[in-house]
């Protein structure tokens, strides 16, 4: 079944015979690293071709090489079978080729239809038009689904929604080969329905499609052909209606996963961690109040801009609140700023960690021991970087981190694994409390499931967990009950089984649909 | 008080012009004024002397003492004052204009010319010298290199200005400079330092290689007049700078009072060295 | 630096969308509380003489904190506008008065100089990689010689083009409206103004100059040739210092070779102060104008009142940590 | 300034790790070319006492960049070393001179003043989200004005104070090795080198001061109080610049009021010139040190050449460009 690189058997192959894109024998090195080796690649018109891979297997970087941002050591790219240099971005446009990348690449400064339009900016004379930039803007929104304001500028934007500005932006090119970097790690199911039926679209209009993701679902979802690297290296390629999801992961990770069943423990008696009561700010939390017992994952539901990353910080002291009070372990606490939390044994591990959870410029041992320094200090301020390191190491070997030693620039670690970095940070330092936002935003299968072990053995040592998700299946993977937000409320509190339908019904409870107070549904 | 006297100087934190501003406060003590000084923090700001003394007219000051950077960029403003019925008096430079009623000034070249004389008498007639100076482009910077290279250049041919270098008048700057020319020059005789400041940072050189080189310097200050006690500086010439903040604040209120002024009041200059310098009339001139 | 982002957020918006009068006119406010507590204090300050003096002492920091915010909103720096304006005054000087062309060649001269200079400039950066602070550092020292160099370490004077003392001291404004003698310099230094901020608002080097601030990755990925806009805009920074430097020479009818060094910070100082970002995305040539206006006001005023001078520099000091303070409370409170 | 970054990654890594010895040897390339130059130019050059003089040269810009370095680090700027050295250096002459107090006071003294400064400045940048720019930017005036103020506008001489001289001037190594009479002052600079690079490689202080200009918000987001570490980095810089006063003041013998402004431009310079990005997050007290060398033995070399003034400003310029350049393209080959 491996090695079945074959276009004639693609069913959405429309005759052409030239493969749009053809990437062979490319090996690419950083300093330290060997990101691929003898890496290949072809993609044909009208399909979406899945690229699969564990956390800095190589997907980005060849997808980098292919739209011109990194220069190949080796190996040569075909496109619709001509051989090409492409050196620069600029490049990769002319040839049609459009990207998403992994990483936001937008300017914060600039509006939505500002970014979408860098570097085709439409004129009127020597000018700009600005009214055309923004009509044609909301065009591309409005065939997108998508409520934004094209003048807003992107840094007030939450990440979901630059998120959609980025795939406005590469859709805008019109690209006959568009790649899309896990486009959905940041959105949430809406979003990601609009976003499938604009590739299907793209699909009919015959546009070639390399797709990356960790979520496994999708690629059954979308996908005509599934590529799966491994170490920089091609594993194969095989067809994605034929194959078991389970062939796939086991292509990506050499062995086999076994995933435990939800197990709900009992702990009804166990002492309450966390406690909220009445929380508000403006319209993003109002009046939101439940608690967490030791032992206990709360999985935190509800669509975009429910207001959940709102309420994490909110009690993590990193945003002001107006009224409300925040018991840990029924002992009322102030939480003005985020080292009172810290102090309290609350960690959080943000939704952005570009902005907010790593500091790319330090280490790999550094960005870990950040939050527990003063563990590693004696007399005089010195640190024991002897320990610190290995520590660090611990944590590299126990959450499988893909770096070539602790010191290396976290920047440099594929995005998987930085966010691997950032969950290490809090493991280290030992909070009874930890709020996990979008805890396995672009991570790999493999280690999805070793989070999760890793949440359960937490929880199991007696710590409160919150989970906050923007995917179902994980929220009801792993919470032993669920409270479900919208428009900045609480609609209400579930228990671990609970079913989808009622989620989303909560989820999108509005105002005036409610009856209760949310505050009296809780225990 | 019944005068309000706005001196506009060249510079306001170097000792020189702290001096000029003590003799002009004595004098306001004495006629009953009120004085103000103020100065750019370099010779170079022109432009921000300008806007000093716009800001000085508008505060319409009985009278105006004005030490130009430069000899005409100021005239404009000076007609300013003269339509305000400002009278102005120039001090330490004149300026290309007879706005000013009169100027209370230094000839520096012929003081550096003194000091080229007395360089030449220190160390024989013969051998090699350098200058280090504290601007490149103000009048005095101007003045006392030319008066001194000149005045060497013409009478003194066996003597050679072997490095003229220019170390903004700040003390630190003037050390390295010094001990550079010092380091490539192994057989220097002597320096002239062309400020206060220059001459402090060339005895600071000096001392900190242990040469024995010549040293002139200009102005006093408590440092310098050290120096000449402790031998470290041979000399220095010396201008009036406590005479001319006095002269100039006395010849505006004779201004004021409708008295007549001569073209040039010559506040004149004078050597002093361990000889003299205890002597009364060089003792009045010289500043702490 | 981390801690400006929040605060000059509004700038940005005012900024870009050409939107947000509100927030235009509360900017004014640290300079409405220096004009009032002035006017208070002394009867000459608020005099058309001193206004006009004040607004005079602004054009040529004015015209210099344009070119240096040019430059800062895309996250660069230039230290050699203070240097480069002397050049361009001495290329105006060797010009019109050692080879005794008509006053257009020294205008046309001076600007082309300065441009010239910012293209060189642009180039070392964004070709060579050079950061901005070291390559404009070694261009601020380059320059300073070279203008000792050409105009041969004196004064250049105009005398010979007696039309050239009209550019910053004469007054167009003041031939028509008699009560209005408002200086060319002003005029000029306005002008510049609104030019540089239509480019900003309205035009694509504009968009680029923001979009090299905010992200230069994002923008070279978009497929733009970020290398040649970056050039663009230090050489249009560039010709606004030889606008500067005609300001200078005009109003000391000479062209001063030693002048400038220094001047950088002052520019910088009136940039930051406008709410501009170092860290660059974000900027306004309206603030950049308020902040070149506290900084004269504050020295005028201090001056009128006879502070002594030591005090007006612990003052100075004092006040622009303050206004500058004030501003963010302001704009965290909005 | 985007461009720095990719220009400066190996020296992070030389920074925390304590390692990359290659890297550090290499980084001395543009340095050894210059004294090969000059060696070869001119005989007096390669002599003890120059390289002494040079030496000594570099004592007060090289402490006085360690300072500035410690603040760049944290990504932001301090503008105020030049004049707080100055006033660090009254203040010992006010305690010695005025109060006639024994010299440990007026070292303790000048040192703590600094430190104060620097809290101060600190703590205006951290609490009151004034950006480093404008506040150091403040800092720096009225610090001048103090000094002028508290010396009375007058030098401040230390001939009451005979061993002042020898903070500078004397030479231990001398006293024991007669043939190397290294000035206590060069050993001064080196030991507050050393000082500084294991505070920053070594204890939480430094390893703070890198994760702040890193990422500041991700570091108030693990539970440290960036304030407080923020204003000690601060504060600590201050108390170097206390040493640099007492370095300059011991070698003037005297506190020079009105000195001190336009170092700061300096001593960043050594800083960039060394590899330490002004961005943050990044950079190494020995590539400062470097840089405050490549600084002085320029200076000094063209002097010794005899080069006219005018045109030792461009050679200085251009060899500024041309070593930070040289430095890129051996970063890059890497
Ligand atoms: N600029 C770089 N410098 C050094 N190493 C790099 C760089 N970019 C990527 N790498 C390394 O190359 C390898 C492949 O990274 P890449 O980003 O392609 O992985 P990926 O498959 O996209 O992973 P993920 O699913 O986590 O995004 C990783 O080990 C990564 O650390
Ligand atoms: N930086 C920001 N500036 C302005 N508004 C913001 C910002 N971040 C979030 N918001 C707004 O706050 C509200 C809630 O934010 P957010 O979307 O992060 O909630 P959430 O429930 O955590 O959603 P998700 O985690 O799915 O993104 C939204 O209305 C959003 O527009
Ligand atoms: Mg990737
Ligand atoms: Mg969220």
């Amino acid at each position: 079944m491996i090695n079945e690189q074959s276009p004639r058997r693609v069913p959405s192959d429309k005759g052409n015979s030239v493969p749009l894109v053809e990437m062979n024998g490319i090996y690419k090195s950083f300093p330290g690293v060997r990101a691929l080796t003898n890496a290949r690649f072809s993609l044909i018109a009208g399909e979406v071709h899945a690229l699969m891979g564990e956390n800095g297997a190589g997907k980005s970087t060849l997808m980098k090489i292919l739209s011109g941002v990194y220069s190949r050591d080796a190996g040569d790219v075909h496109i619709d079978g001509q051989l090409m240099e492409i050196t620069t971005p600029r490049d990769a446009q002319k040839l049609g080729i459009g990207i998403i990348h992994q990483e936001l690449a937008l300017m914060r400064d600039l509006t939505a239809a500002q970014n979408i339009f860098i570097g085709r900016e439409p004129r009127k004379g020597l000018l700009l038009d600005e009214q055309k930039l923004n009509a044609d803007a909301a065009a591309i929104f409005k065939s997108m689904n998508l409520m934004l304001d094209p003048r807003v500028p992107v840094e007030s934007l939450t990440i979901a929604k630059q998120q959609m500005v980025e795939i406005a932006k590469a859709l805008s090119y019109r690209s006959r080969i568009l790649i899309m970097d896990e486009p959905t790690a940041a959105l949430t199911e809406s979003e990601i329905a609009e976003l499938f039926t604009i590739i299907a679209h793209l699909k009919a209009d015959g546009v070639g499609v390399i797709y990356i993701s960790h979520k496994m679902d999708e690629i059954k979802r979308i996908s005509d052909r599934v590529t799966v690297m491994r170490d920089g290296e091609y594993v194969g390629t095989v067809l994605a209606a034929d194959t078991p999801i389970e062939t796939i992961i086991s292509m990506m990770v050499g062995r086999k996963l076994t995933d435990e069943a939800l197990v709900i423990p009992d702990t009804s008696n166990a002492e309450v961690a966390l406690e909220v009561r009445g929380l508000r700010r403006g319209k993003e939390i109002r009046d939101v109040g439940f608690s967490v017992r030791k032992g206990e994952i709360l999985g935190l539901a509800g669509l975009m801009g429910a207001g959940r990353t709102e309420v994490a910080r909110a009690i993590f002291g990193a945003d002001p609140i107006e009224a409300g009070e925040i018991l840990v372990r029924g002992k009322k606490l102030e939480i003005r700023r985020p080292q009172d939390a810290v102090r309290a044994g609350i960690g959080y591990l943000s939704e952005d960690r570009k902005q907010f959870g790593l500091a790319t410029g330090l280490d790999v041992r550094n960005n870990i021991a950040l939050a527990s320094l003063s563990r590693f200090t004696g007399a005089g301020g010195i640190l024991r970087d002897g320990e610190m390191r290995e520590a660090a190491e611990r944590f590299i070997r126990q959450l499988a981190i893909k770096t070539p030693s602790d010191t290396q620039e976290a920047r440099l670690l594929s995005g998987g694994n930085q966010q691997k970095v950032v969950i290490a940070k809090w493991l280290l330092r030992d909070c009874d409390i930890l709020i996990f936002d979008e805890p396995t935003r672009g991570i790999d299968v493999g280690a999805k499931s070793e989070i999760y072990k890793l949440l359960n053995a937490l929880a199991a040592q007696g710590r409160a967990i919150i989970v906050i998700s923007s995917e179902l299946p994980e929220i009801l993977r792993l919470s032993h009950r669920i409270a479900v937000m919208c428009e900045g409320r609480l609609t209400g509190i579930l228990p671990g089984g609970a079913g989808q339908e009622e989620i989303m019904r909560l989820a999108t409870q509005r105002e005036s649909a409610m009856a209760p107070e949310p505050n009296s549904k809780v225990a | 008080q019944e005068y309000d006297i706005a001196l506009i100087s060249k510079g306001f934190q170097h000792q020189f012009w702290q001096a000029v501003k003590a003799g002009a406060d004595k004098a306001g003590a004495e006629f009953n004024a009120k004085v103000t000084f103020e100065g750019p923090d370099t010779e170079a700001q022109v432009d921000r002397q300008m806007d000093m003394l716009s800001s000085a007219i508008a505060r319409k000051p009985s009278a105006i003492g004005f030490a130009a950077l430069d000899s005409q960029a100021a005239t404009p403003l000076l007609q300013q004052a003269k339509d305000a019925g400002i009278p102005v008096i120039a001090f330490d430079s004149g300026v290309d204009s007879d706005i000013p009623l009169t100027t209370a000034t230094t000839d520096n070249v012929a003081a550096a010319a003194l000091a080229a004389d007395k360089m030449a008498e220190l160390i024989g007639g013969e051998g090699k010298v350098a200058v280090v100076a504290h601007d490149q482009t103000s009048r005095t910077g101007i003045d006392r290199v030319d008066g001194f290279v000149n005045q060497i250049k013409s009478k003194y041919p066996k003597i050679e200005v072997v490095s003229v270098q220019y170390g903004a008048g700040d003390q630190l700057q003037s050390t390295e400079i010094t001990k550079s020319i010092l380091l490539a020059n192994p057989d220097l005789k002597g320096i002239f330092g062309a400020n206060e400041g220059s001459a402090l940072g060339v005895i600071n050189g000096k001392k900190e290689l242990n040469s024995s080189v010549v040293v002139i310097g200009y102005d006093s200050g408590a440092a310098q007049k050290a120096a000449i006690m402790d031998g470290s500086m041979a000399g220095a010439i010396t201008q009036n700078p406590v005479g001319i903040g006095y002269e100039t604040v006395k010849a505006a209120i004779a201004a004021l009072k409708g008295e007549t002024l001569p073209k040039v009041i010559d506040t004149g200059f004078f050597w002093y060295d361990k000889t003299n310098i205890d002597a009364p009339e060089i003792a009045a001139v010289l500043y702490d | 630096m981390a801690t400006t982002d929040t605060a000059a957020k509004p700038g940005l918006l005012a900024g870009i969308r050409g939107s947000g009068a509100y927030h235009k006119l509360l900017a004014f406010s640290g300079l409405i509380a220096l004009l009032v507590v002035f006017s208070l204090a002394s009867p000459n300050f608020l005099q058309t003489a001193n206004i006009l003096a004040i607004l005079q002492a602004t054009s040529v920091n004015g015209v210099l904190a344009i070119a240096a915010t040019l430059v800062i909103i895309t996250g660069g720096i230039d230290l050699s506008v203070g240097t480069l304006m002397t050049f361009c005054a001495v290329v105006a000087g060797v010009i019109l008065t050692y080879w005794g062309l008509p006053l257009p060649f020294g205008i046309l001269g001076a600007i082309l100089a300065g441009a010239a200079s910012g293209l060189v400039s642009g180039a070392v950066i964004a070709k060579l990689k050079v950061p901005p602070f070291i390559t404009t550092l070694g261009m601020m020292l380059i320059l300073k010689g070279l203008s000792l160099v050409i105009s041969g370490t004196k004064p250049i004077y105009f005398n010979g083009t007696p039309d050239f003392n009209q550019i910053s001291l004469g007054s167009i404004v003041g031939s028509v409206i008699p009560v209005m003698p408002i200086p060319n310099g002003v005029l000029i230094l306005f002008a510049v103004a609104v030019i540089a901020s239509f480019v900003l608002t309205r035009t694509a080097l504009g968009r680029y100059t923001f979009a090299l601030g905010s992200n230069e990755e994002a923008v070279r990925l978009s497929g733009v040739n970020v290398d040649r806009w970056k050039i663009a805009v230090y050489a249009s920074a560039g010709a606004v210092c030889g606008i500067a430097g005609l300001l200078i020479a005009s109003r000391l009818n000479s062209a001063q070779p030693a002048l400038g060094q220094g001047y950088e910070l002052d520019a910088i100082a009136a940039v930051v102060i406008g709410g501009t970002s170092l860290s660059g995305g974000r900027g306004t040539v309206l603030g950049t104008l308020i902040g070149a206006l506290i900084i004269s006001v504050l020295a005028n005023g201090l001056r009128i009142l006879s502070v002594a001078q030591e005090w007006q520099t612990v003052v100075t000091g004092l006040i622009i940590i303050v206004a500058v303070y004030a501003d963010i409370l302001r704009r965290r409170k909005l």
